[in-house]
């Protein structure tokens, strides 16, 4: 990926009870354009918040694990 | 961690683990999962620019936003599998704005010139059912994780772009006269694209690999099975003919031609009279249809003059 | 007091749903308003957008999910005030579904 | 204040100046519509999806405003302005294609931004068929304004694109300002007149270097029509539009209308016997 873009993780819920999940994830070379092309592309539901966050200012404080269940 | 082998995946897959991460993939595992997400981007894509070329010639204001509404859907189905595609380390800017034309994995009707509305209409009809068949697979079906949950938002709006087509093509076949007229020659041309879509019939094809990590689910003959119970009666009940019908002993429906047939794209017409060979079709697949090139300059026009604008000063 | 008829509207577009998801017209919040003359009705709608792609779609099955109640005349009205917002959706279905002496 | 709540209630001259002012806005709104459509080749695909996303914001906003002036049934006369280009009252700078990329983010920072401004006017409006439509409105172009100065941020990170940004700006500044209407004219005076709009053009020119100016500001970017003033913290306008040649009902300079390309695209939406509603 180009070094200038970012991916960004985007987050949205369609009820003030429902907590806010994860949707899908778009790339960015700023936060601004990272929140009007999430707006675009994950507009299959009417979600009344949505938020997008850069994956690189996420840390893991639970990592997945391999299961061998 | 031990190094995993295809057997113990499959195992594990069998079991209804679903894969999360590209560490927990094996190599062969990985590459058919590739193959397969960049054949639906691809389709996904180029279906826009010829849903466009189609666009531009909307009856009203009313219609061309209902086709606009549709390209954006299909744009945003393949960001989401780019994006799959860029999880598993491929160049997504790449795959979009630097292959050639020919390189682009999407289906044969997607070469071809949309050129009127009910050309459009039909197009969502037949080829987004076939989209709608073959994506529901693996929404079904699929032990990648990430795409099977990318796929709830797909199956959900293609079913608008599928009603959209059905609708409009039972209420143009209403309208009878020419019109009518004009919705038989687009189906004429674009049935067979359609059942040929599903590639080559089960008793021809060798193992699979997309099968047997259970990518997905069906068959070649019984995704193209699906098509054709609901693309038949479709035609059936707006009094269009089309060459299939059902067979009451088989329980099944079956094409009246013998498919692969020549196809003369320059005439938009099939060749009944003169079957193929599987190889001679994907050879014609291979070739390219007409707007190949056409629609892959739409998508990628720009991208190469911006970048030297941004590049200009030695910015990355 | 709500009028038989009327509520034998709403009940009806219970039916219609947004062709762009499963959710009945009345859930999404959507109908703003009924009123009932006879064999007459006339129906308020809030769309999503104004560039609702299903705007024809949810015009057609109104008419026709009405005239199958036995409405020759169907008038469907757009209305913008106040406009629909994803707020008005389910909840306010119910509410007003309650208000018209229909179970929910 | 009085409240008109249908044409027939308006006084003739700001019946007439309203009519005029919603055609230019439905032309522009459906010219724009067409030329965010022609953006699959953005250099994103991301960018490509939004510019299909505005677009039908646009074009929505343009059936919704050809509905409004319906209802005026002045001679609208639809077949003969399909035959004549000249008939088209958009914003002329929505006349041909954009040429780049460019041309793009101009349109939607700039030329969307001055349609907002004139729509925001209407929030209070005596009108109230209008009144009640402009919220639905207002409220999806706001993200057409965060896809602006997320391009503006992104060009002016490289000096060439930067450059060619500027040297943009000066080419539609004098348009797009001018397209906000001319202080005293008589169609200005009727519909701040009669309270359809809250401001006059002036005002409305001041709204508008007050939402660029910052994000201008932000990015660095030198557009000599607008000032920064240190002092008061706002953007100023610097040049008032050159009116010479300037046609107030149509808000344009040239009566030449959009060319014969875009024409074609707007005939095909009429000249059909498809059965569409």
């Amino acid at each position: 990926m180009r070094r200038d873009l970012k991916i960004y993780d985007v987050f949205a819920r369609q009820r003030r009870k429902d907590p806010l999940m994860h949707v899908g994830t778009v790339t960015a070379p700023n936060a601004d354009l990272a929140a009007a092309y999430a707006r675009s592309i994950y507009n299959e539901e009417p979600w009344i918040e949505m938020r997008v966050v850069a994956r690189q200012d996420e840390i893991a404080a639970i990592e997945l694990e391999e299961s061998f269940a | 961690m031990p190094t995993l082998t295809d057997e113990a995946l499959k195992q594990k897959i069998a079991a209804g683990y679903l894969i999360e991460r590209p560490e927990e993939m094996t190599e062969r595992y990985k590459k058919a999962l590739i193959q397969i997400l960049l054949v639906q981007a691809d389709t996904e894509l180029m279906s826009a620019p010829a849903y466009y070329m189609a666009a531009c010639k909307a009856p009203s204001i009313n219609t061309r936003l209902s086709a606009y509404a549709i390209i954006q859907d299909e744009l945003g189905h393949a960001h989401i599998a780019f994006r799959l595609l860029e999880d598993l380390g491929m160049d997504k800017e790449y795959l979009v704005y630097g292959r050639k034309p020919h390189e682009f994995k999407n289906p044969y009707g997607f070469d071809q010139p949309l050129e009127s509305w009910v050309e459009l209409i039909v197009a969502n009809a037949f080829f987004d059912r076939a989209g709608i068949v073959l994506l529901g697979d693996p929404f079904k079906h699929t032990s990648y994780g990430p795409w099977k949950r990318a796929l709830a938002k797909v199956d959900k709006e293609e079913t608008f772009h599928l009603r959209h087509g059905e609708v409009w093509m039972k209420r143009l076949c209403q309208a009878g006269g020419k019109i009518k007229e004009e919705v038989q020659r687009a189906v004429d041309w674009m049935f067979p694209m359609g059942a040929e879509w599903f590639g080559l019939p089960d008793h021809m094809k060798r193992h699979s690999d997309q099968l047997e990590y259970r990518l997905k689910g069906y068959t070649n003959d019984q995704l193209r099975q699906q098509w054709l119970s609901a693309v038949v009666p479709l035609c059936e009940s707006c009094g269009v003919r089309v060459p299939a019908h059902f067979d009451p002993e088989k329980q099944q429906y079956v094409l009246d031609y013998p498919i692969p047939v020549e196809y003369d794209p320059e005439k938009k017409r099939w060749l009944f009279d003169k079957p193929i060979s599987w190889d001679q079709a994907f050879e014609r697949w291979k070739r390219r249809g007409p707007y190949n090139e056409h629609y892959v300059k739409m998508i990628q026009r720009e991208y190469q003059k911006f970048m030297g604008l941004l590049n200009g000063y030695g910015q990355a | 007091m709500v009028k038989p008829d009327e509520a034998r509207v709403w009940e009806a577009l219970r039916d219609v749903t947004d062709p762009e998801m499963p959710i009945s017209l009345v859930d999404m919040g959507m109908v703003y308003g009924v009123c009932v003359e006879g064999d007459r009705v006339r129906v308020q709608l809030g769309l999503t957008a104004t560039a609702c792609p299903a705007m024809e779609f949810i015009c057609q099955d109104v008419r026709e999910r009405l005239q199958q109640e036995g409405f020759d005349q169907v008038e469907i009205e757009f209305v913008w005030d106040p406009p629909w917002t994803k707020e008005r959706m389910t909840e306010e279905g119910k509410i007003a579904l309650r208000h018209w002496g229909v179970s929910v | 204040m009085n409240e008109y709540k249908s044409p027939k209630e308006l006084p003739p001259e700001a019946q007439g100046a309203l009519f005029d002012l919603l055609l230019v806005l439905a032309d522009s709104k459906h010219l724009l519509g067409l030329r965010y459509g022609e953006w699959l080749s953005a250099p994103a695909l991301e960018a490509s999806i939004a510019a299909v996303s505005m677009a039908q914001d646009e074009f929505g906003h343009a059936r919704l405003l050809y509905g409004l002036l319906e209802s005026f049934h002045q001679e609208l006369n639809l077949p003969r302005r399909t035959e004549e280009p000249s008939q088209y009252r958009n914003l002329e700078l929505l006349d041909r294609a954009f040429a780049d990329w460019t041309d793009f983010v101009v349109a939607n920072t700039v030329l969307d931004t001055a349609m907002t401004v004139q729509l925001e006017a209407f929030k209070e409006s005596s009108y109230l068929p209008l009144r009640q439509r402009v919220a639905k409105m207002l409220q999806e172009e706001r993200f057409h304004f965060q896809h602006g100065k997320g391009w503006v941020l992104r060009l002016v990170s490289a000096p060439k694109a930067k450059a060619e940004l500027e040297h943009r700006l000066r080419i539609v500044w004098p348009t797009v300002s001018a397209w906000l209407g001319k202080p005293s004219s008589r169609s200005e005076q009727a519909l701040t007149g009669f309270g359809i709009q809250d401001t006059d053009s002036d005002g409305l020119r001041t709204r508008f270097v007050e939402r660029l100016g910052p994000l201008f500001q932000q990015a660095n970017l030198s557009v000599p029509m607008i000032a920064w003033d240190a002092i008061t913290g706002q953007s100023v306008l610097t040049t008032p539009p050159d009116w010479t040649g300037w046609d107030e009902s149509f808000r344009r300079f040239s009566r030449t209308g959009p060319d014969r390309e875009t024409f074609a695209q707007i005939e095909a939406l009429y000249a059909h016997s498809y059965p569409v509603e």
